[in-house]
């Protein structure tokens, strides 16, 4: 029988360190994993480099680690719904890197697939392009971008099984798939944890082999 | 009718029956005002989903799931689905969303748009604009045709950083359409009212002047 | 109110032409378009040029295309299973490209995602690197793979709804989701056609928007 | 127990508890006879599965939406899931298969493996194997020492076309397990009543015969 992944949000915690870099999902404030932010705030883990589509809004989510303090670095698309950390940003307190979004989820899917890198117009001639390779084909330029991956994954599911089977609940979906394929450790925190066996075989979304550990989400972490 | 109703209204009948249409943040959703009769479209967020239906009504469940592309909450249309983010940009990048529809700090001449940037005073991150305008069939810039200062933007070549090179097709103001082709910006229709006189004095770009002008409703 | 795309088969087939590159799923003989297949022969195209991942079993799904002298070229990872494939491609009647299983998945959904071209440790140093371009990024090697596309896919799904969203049955499901990404014209049969709104918009594997005809797929061309 | 069942049974004890494991057609799936106790693994099926379980028994019902990598109907274990050849082949490029096992036509001592393709006699193809080859953590070889006319299969240099280059980790014959390092190909276990002698006259390849060799079994 296969073992559970199921454990406390401290043995979770263990797996996170500062300095690391920290792959984590959500678009804006949807599908972000709160109780794992929570609990990294309160461990105190900081100069944490986050790779994230952005960092939802002022003092919630992503937000509060902008808040606290303990971001070094940002690769993500976008800021500009959190006026903190434009703040932060122009004043030299944490570094950004932009990356179109589209481009950043291919980074990190090929991350997470064992793909050297991908050809792309998206951001051909704007600042994007700046140190990266153009290659050509059939007269037609691409632009050359790498693979990104992470330490740690930390993922907002709707239900996860016991094993990490998970399935997510509509736009909170967003950067939840990709970001499980591509970090070294991946933790899961679930609104519901089920039985091996509960979710139908075709509707999983994130294969348990990818999970490491999963944890029961609090409602009270989740921002109103 | 005010000016940006008006751009909504013009911009509203380049959709088809069907299509897939990525709406930008602000002015662009004015345009689901203004949708022609028979014409049905599905509104694509690059969140991942397609079939967002607006702000939740009064009295009907808000779920905290289902966000546009600002991050608000919002409703779903029944037929619609939701996906990935990387299956999203799969999406807009392989050109099946028909029609992006965006708004713009600049634009010029050369089909080039620039609307993520201001050095020096935003740092906001382009989002998933660049791979929308160079990704969606076809592309469409409203835009009130001067800005606040009066100063054209529209442009013989854009000033600050590009969002895409050469991925405009049409842009709509309150005083014209004009197309984006290989010989450059054809002046399509003009604003009941307005003439050619006026809007070439209001653009920094050549623009072409066909003998046939049609008229903006 | 949405359209409906269902449409007679015979209204399908005004779609398909004798030359046409047609991409058709399936994994031996598992989620092949087994309707589309048997109109496709009642019509009598031929010359055609497949993409797809192998050719089902003798004289079963893709196999009856082989069989009938249909496919001028195929482009797969194996043929394997079909000793009818093997014989009319060694007699030279058929021509065949060869790709990994792996590399085509990557291929096809880069054509159906406008990404330019992937970089893959998949083949270097065996025959499918000949002809291709060699790139290096610090000091590991990848070949560069080019996208594919089709001018009509024939997809064979579990439901779809009337307006072309579809979900697939357990590992039927294999490469009928890409290849509804990239080609110029997708037709769906379906075993059970729904109404809108049947399918949860969570579990729906391809978008409708995807769909430009769904066909009901006969239960007597499914091969026993 | 025949010289296949012994050389599945030492290559079960490669694998851990909760690996998930791809099993090449043939004598690799007689690993599953042997799994060492307490150790539960998935299996992975390149069409799309995780947690395939054999054949339907007796009275239970055959799905022909359930095949496994031959094509064969199958079974799936609780806990198992189905998903497409794209998200199947992420999985096996992207590190996440922790061990594959196949057969071999030649493997050398350069971590070789040629086992796709006999020109002039096949023209199969090589369907997942090279993706498996060059993207699952662990790759192991069962196969027979020598091919039936008696000629060493395990070479300096293979002659076939390759399947993938210096990828192989481990050889598994009746005669002794082979562990391909960075030095060379190491002898680290011989089978029992097996001489180091009789395996270097039998291998075509340079080995490394380390002072301790340890006992398959």
């Amino acid at each position: 029988m296969a073992k559970s992944k199921v454990v406390s949000i401290d043995e979770a915690m263990e797996k996170i360190h500062s300095g690391q870099t920290l792959m984590v999902p959500g678009f804006v404030n949807c599908g972000v994993p709160q109780t794992l932010i929570a609990a990294i705030l309160e461990r105190g883990y900081t100069d944490l480099n986050i790779i994230s589509n952005n960092t939802s809004v002022k003092g919630k989510g992503i937000g509060k680690l902008v808040h606290a303090n303990r971001i070094k670095h940002i690769t993500c698309s976008h800021i500009g719904n959190n006026t903190e950390t434009v703040e932060k940003v122009v004043a030299g307190e944490i570094n950004v890197t932009f990356v179109p979004q589209g481009t950043l989820c291919e980074r990190i899917r090929a991350g997470g697939a064992g793909i050297g890198g991908i050809l792309t117009p998206t951001g051909l001639g704007t600042p994007v392009e700046e140190g990266k390779q153009v290659i050509e084909i059939n007269g037609k330029k691409y632009l050359l971008e790498l693979p990104l991956r992470a330490d740690v994954a930390i993922i907002h599911a709707y239900k996860a099984d016991k094993i990490g089977n998970c399935i997510y609940h509509r736009t909170a979906r967003n950067f939840n798939q990709i970001m499980a394929t591509a970090a070294d450790f991946v933790i899961v925190e679930a609104e519901e944890i089920v039985e091996v066996g509960e979710l139908d075989p075709d509707i999983i979304v994130t294969p348990g082999c990818l999970v490491d550990m999963v944890v029961q989400a609090r409602l009270e972490d989740r921002d109103e | 009718m005010n000016s940006r109703e008006f751009i909504a209204k013009r911009t509203a009948k380049f959709f088809n029956d069907g299509d897939l249409v990525n709406l930008g943040i602000g002015m662009p959703t004015l345009c689901l005002n203004y949708l022609p009769e028979d014409v049905d479209i599905w509104i694509q967020s690059e969140n991942g989903v397609i079939g967002l239906d607006g702000t939740p009504k009064e009295g009907e469940y808000a779920d905290p799931d289902i966000v546009d592309a600002s991050g608000s909450i919002s409703t779903m249309r029944v037929g619609g689905c939701c996906f990935d983010s990387f299956t999203s940009f799969g999406l807009i990048r392989g050109g099946h969303v028909n029609v992006t529809v965006l708004g713009a700090y600049e634009v010029d001449q050369e089909g080039n748009l620039a609307n993520w940037s201001v050095p020096g005073k935003t740092v906001a991150g382009m989002g998933g604009a660049m791979d929308l305008v160079s990704g969606a069939q076809l592309v469409i810039v409203m835009t009130m045709h001067c800005d606040k200062y009066g100063n054209p933007k529209i442009l013989k070549k854009c000033t600050l950083p590009l969002t895409a090179v050469n991925e405009v097709d049409y842009i709509v103001t309150e005083l014209c359409v004009l197309h984006h082709t290989e010989e450059g910006l054809v002046l399509e229709e003009l604003a009941p009212g307005v003439t050619v006189e006026e809007v070439v004095s209001k653009t920094d770009a050549e623009l072409i002047i066909p003998e046939k002008i049609g008229s903006m409703e």
